[in-house]
């Protein structure tokens, strides 16, 4: 069933939609923060893929813990996309919204197609709650939604209705509002409540009645839905099976797929895992996540600070364990002494940056990927790390093994560059198989030998230091942040000494480079005249496109690159082959800097920076430009 | 276990401190006291930010760790998180370890994680060449404070109390008498042990603690305080703290005068935070002596023995932790996508 | 000097604090006693890091800044040094004052500059979504402490204490009329006071604090003190606090029992450090009641006067600062190159 | 008499040597950190800059405070290059080494060139000095010193003969060799002792015995020399006055020209200067020179650490002063997060980075420019800010004046990048004319007027904001880290205003680019075979070795960057004009890695990290392989 080619790092290579009319739908749940919108959507989520849809979703909630209900800042929403081709993307225009107020209708009424259907709660639009959302005029009635199709139900008193008999408080009642509306929706969608009443009793098992309501509002709205006729034009989605790998499934966030990543990574390398942080959106969640593995012998530790965080995560490296740390930008800046330290001292160690919209506290709960400079050179001195960073969810748990790979193969720290959106948004994912030979352990040999050892001798492979951890007897030596003799690692303020061991630190980025695999094209032919290169989370929106550009026969090719520091050797090679090779990115050009500072080619540069990953629609313009509609 | 000498916990690196800094004194007492419980030179760990005083790991035998300023009792604390087993020692100064790493010390004293923090006081940042630091007195001239230091200084006692410190000492470098047992009981205990050191720069700030350590006057002007002892101090030992009549504070008295016995003075309780939080600020004012040796010690849960509840009792397999990773990530709902499915 | 009412302290920008946060009641707090006191929007001047309190200087009509998490004393401390005139204000959460920032917090603190430091201290991370913070309860259950948090947690008047603060004081957010005269006490003092203000946080700690705000049965948890007045307290005020026989330290005493008055209760003496302390402990066991309002106040030199002696009496104009500049430049030995030199 | 040439920065070509046998002498003095070698070098170079030579100077004093004596790291060694031509470094080899014990001759030997002249003194080579610095046998006596010109003198005793009428202790007595010694010095030099005489009863004022003590000494010496007939070969040094431009001369280090520029940039500006700091290695005299200003009414502020230093400079700004911070490296890492708060608050703020070796700790007290990544690159986020860089010490006055003007006039933070090197090395320096249209004040205009005010409106030629501070009535105004509505600052999420912000955040760079001079040739033609292109400390030796081969009729070129971000638009025109592009760096490369990313042309890149400036030699064999020897 699957189409044989193997994706590098998803694994779940889809065939190409043509028609996204057809193929995919895009829907958003959107309400005030308190409507219960994030379950919702993840519910449905949940729903379509154990149906066997690809689905892409994108939690949007708002940088305020609980805004005042109403406002337009106070809007929560989810978006969600669901195919059966692949689907990489949350996508460009919903085809529907579910409005649970008027705020949510203001705010992303912009984002639903032409035609697209809005099924409202005709309750919520209240005097009050219009003025709230900055409504003149009723839209409902104003006629300034006639080019959507519009279904507004009385949603708010349909679940009291259906309520009425259970006995709860009014209050409690209206909560279930969300669970009619996806009642309703599952309908839409031609999926049954089951898996939703399974999920809402485990949920609920400790509170049995609440458990009852919100499985009679959930079964109510199916019914109303499948009893009252719908208006003309407003048919259900038929969305059937993505032929999908043979395989278990389960649906995975980027901050899981990463914080179990490490897990894993650092378990493969047969050493414990550590991991120091302190909470910052949209990291925090990592944090969480390790903290649940205790069972599973992680250590987690919430530190006073980032740089407590760090030096901790150090302390717990040069001890034996892989430290490990993650934070968003102003965090990482924060961190940025310490991380020198670990280059210094050349200890393994994990730097987890889930980008946010920047400088400085800029767009907290935004997305973004503007950190690259700071990855890459942001520190004091000649002080090189290598940098790796996912595409998509699915790929984060990958990252994790390998960043424990690459950190203790050659004793080095080494930077993760995930984002906002990555972190948040969820996806199918095809559980590992740890018998599979991606997952081949590699066990760190600590050093114990006395005779000839020296902590700063390198291996002239992979120039790493052997890594002797207290506790090892006759193994006794002092590491820090001055400069040291080549071998013995004593303090040297030789200047011969200080250029040897420059070149010794640049070596070990060689010595990775010439270890990590070569630059593949994600799709499309190794030459041609368009190359769109990315990195990180914009590989949704430029595969779909490209993918859709080549099934018109387009001479457009996508490269991701997974590795950026340092780039894998064949890049220039393989970009040569390209007439044009433009970067989309979601900063001001920074991968297009680096690019350009390592290789003589003409790259050109798209950016974004509107604290969301690009649409298709934008990449598909970028090829048109190029070449031609 | 070999019997290890003092001299076998140094390094081989030439120690280069100045020429009659307060430092070689507390190494050596180190040095000392290590050999004396036996302790091994694999399993102890010697952890610095920066200053004269962080040079310490280097000419120590054990393992080191010279780190950045004012980190260190982070970079202890993950290494001790990792590996219980090791004797964690951290030496700071009072730059390293109130200026830039105040916030640290504080976090590590406030959790109580079992390691030892030694702090070398010698009021001065040395090795940036004698600006004032956050002990400094005030209207200390130096480089960066020509007219004179205008900064309240902080009391390193205090603070630790503040914090809320298990085990706070106080000592001067070259009284090995004290010194070595405040850091043999600072080892023994099973927390954050806190250990100011009065310790003389003799480039920097020569001089500022003479008084006190004067062979002859030095009696009249420190208190060595021990838990059950009456707070007796002086030359000829007449003098003493008692409890200032009609309110919560102490007052200096001599025993000659007035009458007065040690029957009247103040019973050390090193468990009491209020009377080691008066002690503290002792020495200030003309008359009163400055209070060493342990001003306070409590008994409290340790936070590596508490971070690791919840740990698998003994650590997991390779595939041991595969296997539960598998199972965690299919809390989850899951499901299977068959070839036939589709 | 116009009436300003205490609306007019607002800014027009919606407040967004989730409905029910302790945070409004102290905003209002605050509006109100800069109204009473006659404060001019342009000289007010708010800062603060990064947190749900932090959001603060956003919702005044004065000058604001949200600098970053945890640095606020210090831009605060550069603001203020740089024109005295204005009237400073931190506010600051228990995660960026103390987690964070703690260093910051402490030696401001330890300096004295004129300005209030307002804490709040709902014992969680608000803005980050309810991970423990250094105050937060022993075993709190949180995103980041699954099985309960392990840290002792932080007393921020103690803290204040070991840092050598001059103005020290403890309210409860919804309690205006202890928090109103705080605040202007605060506002009063010359030098850093700081104000822990016990915040609730209904979304991800709510009711941490319910016992002391009960309407009822609050008077038999807190005890609010006042400079020369005895330490009773209680719903009947029939309870108190004396030291305690043969030892320094404090206890609760019921007044009704063992016919004991007033008379044999300490009297509040805001000037001394070692009660304060002592009172700033109390609230941990049973029985013990929460101190509030004014724990500590002494006067001392306020360090921005302190800096700037040795400044120009006046401001220099630009001529004359150059024509020093000139002078100082050749404080240096100095040489002329002439044409008939050569 | 000066060539007519004005030097953009520097003020004073004077003519170039192709003799540096005979144009210049380089002399170093070395010895125990106790021994007084700073004092000692200081004197000479004083006299020999009153007498008119040029002169260039590097102390190279240990990492630690006070070594134990005898020792080879306790060495502390002050270089001295006296020229009548022009001077620009402190020389390659020198030409004579005095040396006060074995430790200084085994540590700079090698530093001295072949048949250069050594002044030994001769009783402090005992046995156990000689073991203490690694000698087996007595280089006096084994031959080893058989290629230099050997002087050993008994310095000691003689010293101690020389007073003993004064009655001073022995001890006393021998701490004055250092004075014998430069009074011998100065007689080698054709110099009288007079200058050095008031010195010394100036400087011990309150203690005329030790003043006559040295007076004598310094005498004996001087008077030494005269009397005794020196061994053949060894001859005295004439060097003739250089022909500086007329004016009145001090002579200045790195820091201390930094520190007063500062102070007159933010006078110039019409502004209090604010300089919050925390010490650091080499950076800390910065604070000490201003903490003297206070009498001019420059505050300093010693900080807790560097980013409550760069915090409070950052209040001090948005209270209306001229914020400054300074660091090293390590420093300007930890100050990462604050910078980007300013420049998201388009708030004016010098930092200077005094640069160290590094990564970490590294090379505390030796010299390297490797933070230039850090500088153009190192934040969080899309966080463009100007970097400019002092050439030499001569520089440092205008360099501070510069940054006060750029960071006013544009509403920005800027970095200084200075070395260890420029910070620690001294030259002669005319002494500023503020009357000089270069000085000519720049006196900002903070905003009053609250018709129209807000707060985040940008000057389109400048893209600066209003400076609204507190105290102002009426124009009450929030800033924050959060990003924010372009003109009025509140705080926005909107994705759209995010790009747009982000973007004037840009366009200030290149308002910056607009107004900055176009970059020139600091010496040779526009065009030709070879440009070499410098930044900071290698302007020196570059410019050395560059003046030699033009002489020689070499198509060379030396072009040397002040500002190095933005930089200069023509640039690329310019650099357009060679045949080749040749970079030396104290780095790993960093300025080729950014002139790469910023145009398509081929950098060659050339690098030393050895903690010490490059040699001329270094610099004339790259241009002997380009252009052939
Ligand atoms: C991040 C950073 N900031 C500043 C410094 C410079 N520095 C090194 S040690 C020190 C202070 C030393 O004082 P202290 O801790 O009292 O130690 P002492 O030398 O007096 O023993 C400073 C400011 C540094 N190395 N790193
Ligand atoms: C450098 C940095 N680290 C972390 C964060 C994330 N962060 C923002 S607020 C906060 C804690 C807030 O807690 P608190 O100070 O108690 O304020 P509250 O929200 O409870 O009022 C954290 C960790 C940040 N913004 N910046
Ligand atoms: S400078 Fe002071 S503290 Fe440092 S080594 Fe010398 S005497 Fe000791
Ligand atoms: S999360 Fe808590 S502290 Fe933050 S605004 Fe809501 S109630 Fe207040
Ligand atoms: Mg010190
Ligand atoms: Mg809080």
């Amino acid at each position: 069933m699957q189409n044989g080619l193997e994706r590098g790092a998803a694994n779940r290579e889809l065939p190409v939609s043509q028609q996204p009319e057809v193929d995919y739908v895009r829907v958003r749940f959107a309400g005030d923060s308190g409507d219960g919108i994030q379950m919702t959507g993840t519910r449905l989520a949940e729903a379509a893929a154990r149906f066997g849809n690809d689905i892409a979703t994108f939690p949007d909630f708002p940088a305020d813990i609980r805004a005042p209900s109403g406002t337009i800042y106070g809007v929560s929403a989810y978006s969600l996309n669901i195919g059966h081709a692949e689907v990489d993307t949350f996508g460009d225009e919903a085809d529907a919204l579910v409005a649970l107020n008027p705020a949510a209708v203001r705010k992303y009424l912009e984002g639903v197609k032409q035609n697209g259907l809005l099924i409202l709660d005709r309750d919520a639009f209240t005097e009050r709650a219009l003025t709230k959302a900055g409504f003149i005029s009723n839209p409902l009635e104003d006629g300034s939604l006639s080019n959507f199709r519009v279904l507004p139900l009385e949603i708010t008193s349909n679940t009291e209705k259906a309520l009425r008999e259970t006995g709860l408080s009014a209050k409690d009642a209206k909560r279930c509002k969300n669970m009619w509306t996806l009642g309703l929706v599952l309908w839409l969608f031609e999926r049954s409540t089951t898996d939703v009443e399974h999920w809402v009793e485990q949920k609920f098992h400790q509170k049995p009645e609440l458990a009852k309501a919100n499985i009679l509002a959930l079964q109510a709205g199916h019914l109303y839905a499948e009893v009252n006729e719908l208006p003309s034009g407003i048919e259900r989605y038929n969305i059937q099976p993505a032929p999908l790998m043979e395989g278990e499934y389960r649906s995975i966030n980027g901050n899981e797929g990463l914080a179990y990543g490490l897990y894993a990574g650092a378990t493969l390398a047969d050493l414990e895992l550590f991991y120091g942080s302190y909470p910052i959106t949209p990291a925090s969640p990592l944090l969480h996540t390790v903290a649940k593995l205790k069972e599973l012998g992680a250590l987690s530790f919430q530190a006073e600070d980032e740089i407590a965080a760090v030096c901790a995560a150090i302390g717990a490296s040069y001890a034996g364990h892989l430290g490990v740390t993650g934070s968003s930008g102003p965090g990482i800046a924060l961190k940025t002494e310490a991380i020198g330290l670990a280059i210094m001292t050349e200890l393994p160690l994990v730097v987890v940056n889930v980008q946010r919209g920047g400088p400085s506290t800029g767009l907290p709960t935004k997305t973004e990927q503007s950190d690259l400079f700071q990855a890459i050179w942001g520190r004091n001195g000649d002080a090189p790390l290598p940098v790796i960073a996912p595409a998509h969810p699915g790929e984060c748990f990958d990252i994790g093994v390998e960043a424990a790979k690459l950190a203790t193969k050659h004793m080095t720290p080494l930077m993760v560059l995930s984002d906002g959106y990555i972190a948040n948004a969820s996806a199918p994912w095809k559980l590992p198989d740890f018998s599979d030979p991606a997952y081949q352990p590699f066990p760190v040999k600590k050093a114990s030998e006395p005779t000839g050892f020296l902590p700063f001798d390198h291996d002239p492979e992979t120039m790493a230091r052997p890594w002797a951890v207290p506790g090892t007897a006759e193994l006794m030596h002092r590491i820090g942040g001055l400069e040291k003799q080549a071998g013995s690692g004593d303090i040297s303020y030789d200047g011969e000494n200080h250029q040897l061991m420059t070149q010794i630190r640049a070596q070990k980025l060689e010595a990775i480079a010439n270890s990590i695999p070569v630059q593949h094209v994600e799709t499309g032919e190794a030459t041609g005249k368009l190359a769109l290169v990315g990195w990180g989370s914009s590989w949704g929106p430029i595969r779909v496109a490209a993918r859709r550009a080549q099934l018109e026969g387009r001479s457009v090719s996508h490269i991701h690159l997974r590795h950026l520091w340092p780039l894998p050797p064949n890049l220039e090679e393989l970009l040569s082959g390209f007439d044009r090779i433009i970067i989309p990115e979601m900063n001001n050009g920074q991968l297009a800097t680096v690019l350009r500072s390592q290789m003589p080619l003409c790259f050109e540069s798209v950016t974004c920076v509107k604290g969301r990953p690009f649409l298709v629609r934008e990449i598909a313009k970028i090829i048109d430009d190029v070449l031609g509609a | 276990m070999t019997d290890l000498k003092p001299k076998d916990f140094a390094s081989t690196l030439d120690v280069r401190w100045c020429p009659g800094c307060g430092d070689y004194a507390v190494l050596k007492s180190l040095q000392k006291i290590l050999s004396d419980t036996g302790a091994k030179l694999e399993d102890t760990l010697c952890v610095s930010g920066i200053g004269c005083s962080s040079r310490l790991p280097y000419y120590m035998a054990t393992y080191g760790f010279h780190s950045i300023h004012g980190r260190a009792p982070a970079v202890a604390t993950g290494a001790k998180l990792a590996n219980p087993e090791l004797d964690v020692w951290v030496f700071t100064g009072d730059g390293d370890g109130l200026s830039i790493g105040g916030n640290h010390l504080m976090h590590a004293l406030r959790r109580n994680l079992d390691m030892q923090i030694v702090l070398f006081n010698n009021q001065i940042y040395g090795l940036t060449k004698g600006q004032f630091s956050p002990t400094s007195q005030k209207g200390l001239r130096t480089p960066s404070s020509p007219g004179g230091s205008v900064d309240t200084p902080l009391n390193p006692v205090r603070f630790a109390i503040g914090a809320g410190a298990k085990f706070i000492a106080r000592s001067v470098d070259t009284q090995a008498k004290v010194l070595g047992p405040v850091l043999q009981a600072a080892r023994t205990f099973e927390g954050t042990a806190f250990v100011d050191v009065l310790q003389n720069c003799v480039i920097f700030n020569d001089g500022v603690f003479d008084k006190l350590k004067d062979k002859k006057q030095g009696p009249d002007h420190t208190l060595f305080v021990e838990h059950g002892q009456p707070l007796v101090f002086g030359v000829d030992r007449n003098k003493g703290i008692r409890i200032k009549a009609g309110g919560f504070s102490l007052e200096v008295v001599s025993l000659e005068e007035g009458g007065l016995s040690e029957a009247d003075l103040i019973v050390h309780d090193e468990t009491n935070h209020a009377l080691a939080g008066a002690l503290a600020e002792l020495g200030g004012n003309a008359g009163e002596p400055t209070v060493l040796g342990i001003l306070f010690r409590e008994e409290a849960p340790e936070f590596g023995a508490e971070s690791r509840i919840g740990l698998p009792a003994k650590p997991l397999s390779m595939n041991e932790k595969l296997t539960r990773l598998s199972a965690t990530l299919r809390k989850a709902e899951t499901w299977d996508v068959g070839e036939d499915e589709q």
